[in-house]
């Protein structure tokens, strides 16, 4: 008989059983970062939405207050977008004829809803409740990152399940004064270890990790 | 320039087990070292011939059995007692005498893999070229026919020398195995 | 070639050499052009297999209610078959591991398709547990990978030892395969006349010399991988039947039910490996290689496990009764006398009484008599574990709940879609792949003798 | 609209496969316009695109719906194969002036009421953003006391029901309302001269003010025009026994709280009659054998096994036709003449003897009631001997009738035939109710009704009636309109709706408007008018609030008592007797399309989606009929049973016949409300038409009945066919004797084993550890826990082809077994949700975690995590898990969507589910009490079963806190673990039934 193979072949083979081993482990590990990444999770990634409306603006700009506009966020799972009405408080004043506010003129004239774009959408199985959070002492700005300097609207985190195991893991990490919860520019102290510990005990937080705690 | 075909060795062909037995044993005691026998099924004897040493297998084997085990013990404890335990029936978050089973099968795994991937790694496989191949009747290698290679790394080979010798040992044919 | 021989002592008949053994056993898969009969049995096979693809797509769109099941029955085809097949493939295993370390020379010329059997079985009894979900697309759930849940499998679960020990299984199973393939492959390379086949054999090879180093690590590994597998196949059908021993389920949560499950598991392998060698040697004139011998031994081992079976059955009941237990006192009755019956009385007399014909040595020796029989404890044992899951299921603690099972078409469908498979690829392997080793064969004649 | 909306939309809710194919011509514009105030349409219509990408018409074009469901069932397997799918971009619209008291994503409650036949139910109602989704009982409402039966809990489903008929139409073309009101005028200013003399309106009973208010103007207006009743759930034999009695219409009012000694004469008073909710609690608080002393003592006399008769202490089984006779018997035991002949055994006249010394024995102290269906004869002798035993004033009180008109309404309805077979009606009003349907057929209603001119009928379904008639108004639903009516003891509710009208729906005010000359008024406008609500309302604010009018209810009515003894009823002819009674779950009919209560198994039967020809094992025997449970669900779903034919009085209907233990031998028992044809998906062919054979003689029961065997086989769906405990011990009980001398008789052969005996340490649960104590000796049976937890869970109607596979989906089933002879035997209920084990079987077995135990010991089911591989289902020795072996979830009719309880996951196919004890309310509580740094408080936290419940059996709460209600139950001896012997350590418990025995009677 004669070869079969060309030399080369030996040197193909083990390289390529060799090769196999991590080509498949890089695989996974790729299809492991896609699942976080912003393409899944949406995360950074600015909304299309019917009004160029800019959080920096009336937050950093005007220093309005995110309860004035997301209301319930004290008392209810839901925080609350505002009704047309809301925004005419100001803006039958101000820019009472911007063209960039037709839109929510012509809502509050016609009484038909503006249709924002949902930017934090949780999956329907998933029952986050913000009022409870806020009280025990999440500030916005650790979920909702930096909404000051935010002219679009984006989502800040992946919000994936082990990013709220994070918290819901050690609180302490994160927590702040509840005087502090609804200031934007409040920066976590050095000893953020410390004060979380104490307000741990003091709001008494616990560490929720049942799964009837956000699954029902 | 074209260099002359290099030799891997020469290559004599037995028509029956005893005889390549035979051979291998006088091969060896004439202080060639470098040489394999080839034969269509397994000959202990061959083995003691060629006088090589036992095989590393069984050690191998053994490492492996032990990874595979604490790897699938220290995966189960890690996952129910460690990153996040959950109070499943009210058992225990370690409840190891659930965890044997498991473990028990990542201990063959781990076995029977570096078993196989040993067993090839140790014979240098995958190897599709070989020079033997280059000897057409080589092909009988698989069928009836026995094979004794003297390679010319040997130091004591000689083309000539060695092809000599080979002929006395009366087999049906020697070849030269090209490299 | 010599004329068949009816030799019960042989393991191969007089007369080969290793040119006639190589010759014969690689002619089939080289030269021997492919009969019409192959063509026709492989086209049925494919049928079932389409059987399956249908059964299984309307499965996933339409789910599990199409199926029988219900609550309390949340078990049944799908779980028998599934264990079933498992035990089936135990065999292949058996032979060529066990016997191997027992020093069974008789065991060389059925343990390659033996063990060929083991995968096709355990790749239909895989089916099982994926599609019996209710949600099989998210059945990589079972395996543990790091993922952006932080959730992992719950190890106390039997459902996940399956999980470990059918897929060791089957890897396992595979390489032992393999490995064994390796010299014979060679062969095939070395003989083949066609180059696609050549290179295709060769790159399979991976460069089989057939070189003394070769065979000393090659026998190591292969005694190594023997020596590993075989309390690997005991322990996948404890496992097995862990699923229902580790239940709180009057009639599964039975201590008997692992060395029970293991020699039922023994019982219906080889009586398929038995279903499968008598044709396939009559087919391809295999007698030389397959004798009587094989099928005598093989009728002996069946009569055993299935006594030890049979004292499995009679524990169980005995254990029901003695714990004084008014819930495990139940299953029996209700086995012996409720609505299942009829398939508790056939599972007896398949399992116990019919095969008590191969203490006759003139049964053991009467060839299509040991194929119905073979055929028949097929039969016997998925009736056994039909009985087991269903009957146990649908009268459980509260009479409340009782209810009763009866399979739809598609239960049918995607059990004989299986059959079908489990076919389909057994006509692939004997048409591509030698089915008897032959370096073991080689090794095995008299010639082989290296006399000092 | 907000999140939480757009979530309840991004979900589906209760609906059965047929009820998806609704194919009812719904343009999408009359829907949303409607619902405009309530959800922001462009949303939905958003949504709906993201939900079913490319899939939009489908859902509009029913037709196509099957192969749709196919792609669903594709899509949604694909979405699993590429894992962590992608969500769709949802939009999310606000409010443009948000409501005043709105907090988005918090519920509010608002007090309205239900009427039946008539008499209203107190009832808070759960509003999510302007949706109704649940409904609780109104706490200050008499006819409530906080509990509610089926039918109330049921009603939200009905709102939604895409089945309703949706536009006012005119011999099946579409009109508008002005067009109905012209059509009144010019038949109006016809009838002008002769006074009114063509025009007849047609209501069921009516106990609203405004109503008869409403009427009583237009017959003032028109003098011979008439006003005719009909409710076929009539109770006109309470009615007729009355002014036998008193020779006028009086209602008894009952106070069980007061009675040692209770008769009931075919009587089921704890779970249908005006009042059953709050009888039914009075009744179940003097059960409680922590003071044996108080414990009450109920007699039954009853043909059909009922609840009540259930509950019994001593239960006597009696052809219908014989109560009378031992009514009698009664009397002249009581009074010691000499018994006539009343038809009875030795066994019985011993039973009677023995009940008539036990109620002398309790003068003033005692209770007799009779049954609606039992002639006034029998309501005269109940009257009688209340009488006699000085009951009045003490346990019974006579006043005023709720209903505003009372009348004999079978003669009123004959009357109306007459005059339209007459001739004498040109237009004729059928203001709700469905007589064509329901009428006595020898009345033949429909035949008459053609004559009439100008026919309109008012009712939420197009059905036969509608069908008969020219003008057919779409009505409002009660949670939908405005109206006002009375409490079994004359407490008015004002009704006021949650919702805008779904499909322009008019309100039985509305119509009656269109007599008046100010045709176009608003209900709420009539009816704040009748009360004279003027600027300032704070009143009626206060009305609305608490959903009742302070000191309305009746006072004691001073009666004259001559009864007239000589009258007796005549016997019925020999034979089989029938006896019709309305359905425990469809009630006359009107429920018939309602699939959470088509699929409610009926108490005792445990039938779903049909009626039955109901017999004793004896008679079903001496028919030489079998029944047997078929290979497919067997006990637990199929029985297969005769088709038998019923002849009565020259007619004939087709029913399937099953036996009743304990039912009297000879008579059968049929339900109405079956064999509908127009009825709408789920109402139609289910079952048998049995009024089609009911006469107007005999309303109740009646002789000379045949059965045939057809030689044909039905399955029938069953969800219990196998009611024998097999010495299994699930339901403990005994004697009140027993239980005295030695409350540790009733744990008898308890293997429980103790807590020490264990190879793992406890698991210790701090903070709170929920559970529940179920109290076997007061649960009546009654369903209503079942169908509120199917909506408070969103729990799927799967129909009668599943169910029959053994694949119901109720987390809670209400087991029935019996205990002695199969002609009279004990009945024991035990409603069984999940048991939530601290020593879960079913966690241990789930490969992949989807169910485990939370930290206060509940056992949570992740619904999202779960691949449903079943074994967690086959490991759970109490059988409360639930499995989406289909998908059962109607995932694609707009309007179902709306009912869902957005705070509970919409479960998929393939996926299992059960009993949480509902964590939602769990968590709701806990956030609430979290936010105020406090702890939450016994009683806070009421399961959805919990609060349905009317005879308090359900209570759940903390056991970590020793002065919980809960604990304090589980303290007690009666306290017992189903199945304990298994070690599974169930946080529901079960405290045993205690009967009190007569010791003459003994056993």
């Amino acid at each position: 008989m004669s070869q079969i193979f060309h030399r080369s072949a030996n040197t193909i083979a083990r390289v390529s059983i060799f090769g196999a081993v991590f080509f498949v482990a890089g695989l996974l590990g790729l299809l492991a970062e896609v699942n976080r990444s912003p393409w899944m999770t949406d995360a950074r990634t600015a909304r299309e939405q019917p009004i160029q409306f800019s959080h920096e603006r009336h937050v950093a700009g005007n220093g309005i207050d995110c309860r004035y506009c997301h209301t319930s966020v004290e008392d209810s799972s839901f925080a609350g977008i505002p009704p047309t009405k809301t925004c005419m408080n100001c803006h039958s004043e101000i820019f009472s004829n911007s063209p960039f506010l037709e839109p929510v003129r012509d809502s509050f004239r016609t009484g038909t809803s503006i249709q924002w774009t949902r930017v934090h959408d949780l999956p329907d199985f998933v029952y986050f409740n913000h009022s409870i959070h806020v009280n025990k002492g999440v500030g916005c700005t650790t979920c909702h990152g930096q909404v000051d300097r935010m002219p679009l609207m984006y989502q800040q985190n992946s919000l994936q399940m082990e990013w709220c195991l994070d918290c819901h893991r050690n609180p302490e990490k994160y927590v702040r004064p509840r005087s502090a919860v609804f200031s934007v520019d409040y920066q976590a102290p050095e000893d953020q270890e410390a004060l979380g510990q104490k307000l741990v005990a003091e709001y008494q937080i616990q560490k929720l990790t049942s799964c009837s705690t956000c699954h029902r | 320039m074209k260099r002359p075909p290099l030799v891997h060795g020469l290559l004599a062909e037995f028509d029956d087990p005893t005889s390549l037995v035979e051979a291998t044993e006088r091969a060896h005691h004439e202080g060639y070292r470098c040489m394999d026998a080839y034969s269509p099924y397994p000959i202990e004897e061959l083995h003691h011939a060629l006088g090589s040493p036992k095989s590393r297998l069984p050690l191998i084997v053994l490492i492996g059995g032990i990874l595979g085990l604490l790897g699938g013990l220290w995966l189960e404890y890690w996952v129910s007692a460690i990153t996040y335990p959950l109070n499943i029936g009210g058992k225990p978050f370690a409840s190891w005498p659930a965890f044997i089973p498991v473990a028990f099968e990542c201990t063959i795994l781990g076995a029977a893999l570096s078993c196989v991937f040993g067993m090839l790694a140790l014979n240098g496989l995958p190897m599709p070229y070989h020079p033997v191949f280059n000897v057409p009747r080589f092909a009988l290698a698989s069928r009836n026919r026995f094979f004794l290679c003297i390679e010319s790394s040997d130091p004591r080979f000689d083309i000539d020398r060695t092809r000599h010798f080979l002929e006395t040992l009366n087999p049906r044919e020697v070849s030269t195995v090209a490299d | 070639m010599a004329e068949p021989t009816s030799s019960q002592s042989q393991v191969i008949a007089p007369g080969h050499t290793f040119g006639t053994v190589t010759d014969q056993i690689s002619a089939i898969v080289l030269t021997r052009k492919t009969s019409m009969g192959w063509y026709a049995g492989f086209s049925v096979a494919l049928f079932f297999t389409l059987v399956l693809l249908v059964s299984l797509t309307n499965l996933v769109i339409t789910g599990i209610g199409i199926w029988g099941n219900n609550i309390p029955v949340g078990w049944a085809f799908d779980i028998t078959n599934f264990v079933w097949w498992i035990g089936i493939g135990h065999a292949g295993t058996l032979i060529s591991a066990v016997l191997l370390l027992l020093k069974q020379s008789w065991r060389t010329s059925i343990n390659r398709f033996a063990e060929a059997m083991t995968l096709f079985a355990v790749s239909c009894a895989g089916i099982f547990p994926l599609f019996h979900t209710g949600r099989p697309w998210l059945a990589y759930w079972l395996f543990p990978y790091p993922n952006t849940m932080n959730i992992w499998p719950q190890f106390r679960s039997p459902l996940i030892w399956d999980v470990f020990a059918v897929s060791t299984y089957a890897t396992v199973s595979a390489l032992f395969w393999f490995v064994g393939l390796i010299p014979d492959l060679a062969t095939l390379r070395d003989r083949s006349q066609s180059k696609v086949g050549r290179f295709i054999y060769g790159l399979l090879a991976m460069g089989w010399r057939g070189s003394a180093h070769h065979w000393h690590q090659y026998e190591t590994a292969y005694l190594l991988l023997a020596g590993l597998a075989t309390p690997l196949v005991v322990s996948v059908h404890t496992v097995v039947s862990f699923d229902f021993a580790v239940s709180i389920l009057p009639g599964w949560h039975t201590t008997i039910f692992p060395p029970y499950f293991v020699a039922g598991a023994i019982y219906s392998g080889f009586a398929m490996v038995m279903t499968l060698a008598i044709p396939i040697r009559a087919v391809y004139k295999l007698e030389d290689f397959i004798t009587m011998r094989h099928l005598q031994n093989m009728a002996k081992v069946m009569l055993v496990t299935g006594l030890i079976v049979a004292y499995g059955y009679l524990t169980e009941a005995f254990i029901a009764w003695y714990s004084a237990d008014k819930y495990e006192g139940f299953v029996p009755l209700n086995r012996l006398t409720g609505p299942y019956a009829v398939a508790y009385w056939s599972l007896i007399l398949c399992n116990i009484i019919i095969p008590q014909l191969l203490w006759l040595k003139k049964v053991r020796l009467n060839v299509p008599l040991l194929f119905i029989i073979s055929i028949i404890v097929n039969v016997g044992m998925w009736l056994e574990r039909f009985v087991i899951i269903v009957t146990s299921l649908h009268r459980d603690f509260l009479p409340s709940s009782w209810g009763m099972y009866s399979p739809t078409f598609w239960d049918w469908s995607t059990f004989m879609g299986t059959i079908g498979l489990f076919l389909t690829l057994l006509f692939l392997f004997v048409r591509f792949l030698p089915m008897i080793s032959i370096a073991e064969m080689r090794a095995m004649l008299p010639e082989a003798k290296v006399n000092e | 609209m907000n999140s939480e909306l757009r979530r309840a939309l991004s979900r589906g809710i209760a609906g059965s496969e047929e009820r998806g194919q609704s194919s009812s011509p719904r343009t999408k514009d009359t829907f949303w316009r409607t619902l405009d105030e309530q959800a922001e349409d462009p949303a939905f219509q958003e949504h709906l695109y993201n939900e079913f990408p490319s899939e939009i018409e489908a859902i509009t074009d029913p037709v196509a719906r099957r192969s749709f469901l196919k792609l669903m069932g594709a899509s949604i397997a694909l979405a699993g194969v590429t894992a962590c799918t992608k969500q769709p971009a949802e939009k999310i619209v606000p409010y443009v002036k948000q409501p005043e008291e709105l907090i988005p994503g918090k519920p509010l409650f608002y007090a309205t009421a239900m009427t039946l036949g008539g008499v209203a139910t107190g009832l808070l109602v759960e509003s999510h953003e302007g949706r109704p989704t649940k409904i609780e009982g109104n706490p200050l409402h008499p006819g409530s006391r906080g509990a509610t039966d089926v039918f109330a809990q049921a009603a939200v489903l009905g709102l939604y029901d895409p089945d309703r008929a949706q536009t006012l139409t005119n011999i099946g073309d579409i009109r508008p309302w002005a067009a109905f009101i012209g059509a009144m005028r010019a038949a109006l200013t016809a009838q002008q001269a002769l006074k009114g003399a063509g025009l007849r309106i047609l209501t069921e009973s009516v106990s609203s003010p405004t109503l008869a208010a409403q009427i009583r103007d237009v017959l003032a207006r028109y003098p011979s025009a008439k006003w005719h009743q009909w409710d076929p759930a009539s109770r006109d034999n309470a009615r007729g026994g009355a002014k036998l009695a008193f020779g006028e219409y009086v209602e008894a009012r009952y106070d069980f709280s007061q009675a040692d000694v209770i008769l009931s004469l075919d009587a089921d008073f704890l779970s249908s009659g005006p009042g059953a909710l709050a009888y039914a609690r009075q009744f179940a608080a003097r059960r409680n054998p922590q003071d044996a002393e108080r414990m009450n003592r109920l007699y039954a006399l009853e043909s059909m096994p009922s609840s009540t008769g259930a509950k019994a202490d001593h239960r006597l089984p009696l052809k219908p036709s014989q109560i009378e006779g031992a009514a009698r018997a009664v009397v002249a035991g009581l009074r010691g003449s000499a018994g006539d002949d009343s038809g009875l055994g030795p066994a019985e006249q011993k039973w009677i003897t023995a009940l008539a010394k036990d109620l002398s024995a309790h003068r003033g102290r005692s209770l007799v009631i009779a049954g609606d269906q039992q002639p006034p004869a029998v309501h005269m002798l109940a009257h009688v001997i209340n009488q006699d035993l000085g009951n009045e004033g003490r346990t019974v009180v006579y006043t005023q009738t709720v209903e505003a008109e009372p009348t004999s309404q079978v003669e009123s309805l004959r009357a109306l035939v007459a005059d339209m077979n007459a001739g004498k009606v040109d237009v004729l009003l059928i203001l709700g109710g469905n007589p064509v349907y329901t009428a006595p057929v020898d009345l033949a209603f429909s035949a008459a009704l053609d004559k009439v001119q100008l026919r309109a009928h008012l009712s939420l379904y197009s059905d036969e009636t509608s069908q008969r008639c020219q003008w057919q108004i779409p009505e409002a639903h009660f949670l939908e309109s405005w109206s006002d009516a009375r409490a079994f003891d004359g407490t008015v509710s004002i009704v006021q709706p949650l919702i805008a009208p779904l499909y322009d729906g008019k309100s039985i005010h509305e119509v009656m408007a269109t007599l008046g000359d100010r045709p176009e008024r608003s209900a709420y406008e009539i009816v704040r008018d009748h009360w004279k609500i003027g600027k300032d309302d704070s009143a009626w604010r206060r009305w609305l609030h608490d959903g009742v009018m302070p000191n309305t209810a009746f006072g004691a009515k001073a009666v004259r008592f001559q009864p007239n003894l000589q009258h007796t009823t005549p016997r019925p002819e020999p034979g089989i007797e029938v006896s019709f009674r309305n359905d425990p779950s469809v009630l006359d009919g009107r429920f018939a399309n309602n699939g959470w209560l088509q699929e409610l198994p009926k108490p005792i039967t445990r039938l779903t989606w049909d009626n039955a020809v109901l017999v004793s094992p004896a008679t079903a025997a001496r028919l030489q009929s079998r029944e047997r449970p078929a290979t497919t669900g067997g006990e637990h779903g199929n029985i297969i049973s005769d088709v038998v034919d019923l002849k009565y009085r020259g007619r004939i209907v087709r029913g399937t016949m099953f036996t009743v233990a304990g039912h009297p031998d000879d008579c059968a028992t049929v339900h109405l409300g079956y064999g509908r044809t127009r009825g709408g998906h789920l109402a139609n062919g289910a079952g048998f038409n049995a009024s089609s054979i009911r006469t107007s003689d005999a309303l109740g029961f009646g002789g000379g009945a045949e059965i045939a065997l057809t030689g044909q086989k039905a399955s029938l769906a069953c969800v219990q066919y196998h009611h024998l405990m097999e010495g299994r011990g699930m339901v403990r009980a005994v004697t009140r004797e027993e239980y005295v001398n030695d409350p540790k008789s009733i744990r008898e052969g308890d293997e429980t084993p103790p807590r020490i005996i264990t190879l793992y340490p406890d698991m210790p649960y701090q903070g709170y550890k929920w559970g529940m104590a179920i109290d076997i000796n007061s649960c009546i049976g009654c369903n209503a826990c079942v169908v509120g937890c199917q909506a408070e869970n969103n729990i799927p109607v799967i129909g009668k082809d599943q169910v029959m596979r053994g694949r119901e989906m109720h987390w809670l089933r209400i087991d029935t077994y019996y205990r002695g002879a199969v002609d009279n035997p004990e009945t024991f209920f035990q409603p069984v949700p999940c048991m939530q084990c601290e020593n879960a079987p079913c966690e241990v077995v789930c490969p992949v975690g989807a169910t485990s135990h939370s930290a206060e010991g509940l056992n949570d089911m992740v619904y999202n995590r779960c691949v449903g591989t079943r074994y967690c289902s086959d490991n759970c020795p109490y059988k409360v898990r639930r499995f989406n072996f289909l998908l059962y979830q109607d995932w694609d009719t707009p309007s179902l969507k709306l009912g869902r309880n957005p705070d509970v996951t919409v479960r998929s196919r393939g996926v299992m589910e059960k009993c949480t004890y509902c964590v939602q309310r769990i968590n709701a509580a806990k956030i609430d009490s979290e936010k105020g740094n406090r702890a939450v408080k016994d009683g806070e936290i009421k399961t959805a079963c919990e609060q349905a419940c009317p005879a308090d059996a359900i209570v759940f709460g903390n056991l970590n806190d020793p002065s919980s209600r809960v604990s304090k139950l589980k303290a007690e001896v009666r306290n017992y673990e189903l199945l304990g012997e298994l070690n599974t350590r169930p946080r529901t418990t079960y405290l045993g039934a205690v009967r009190n025995v007569n010791p003459e009677l003994g056993e």
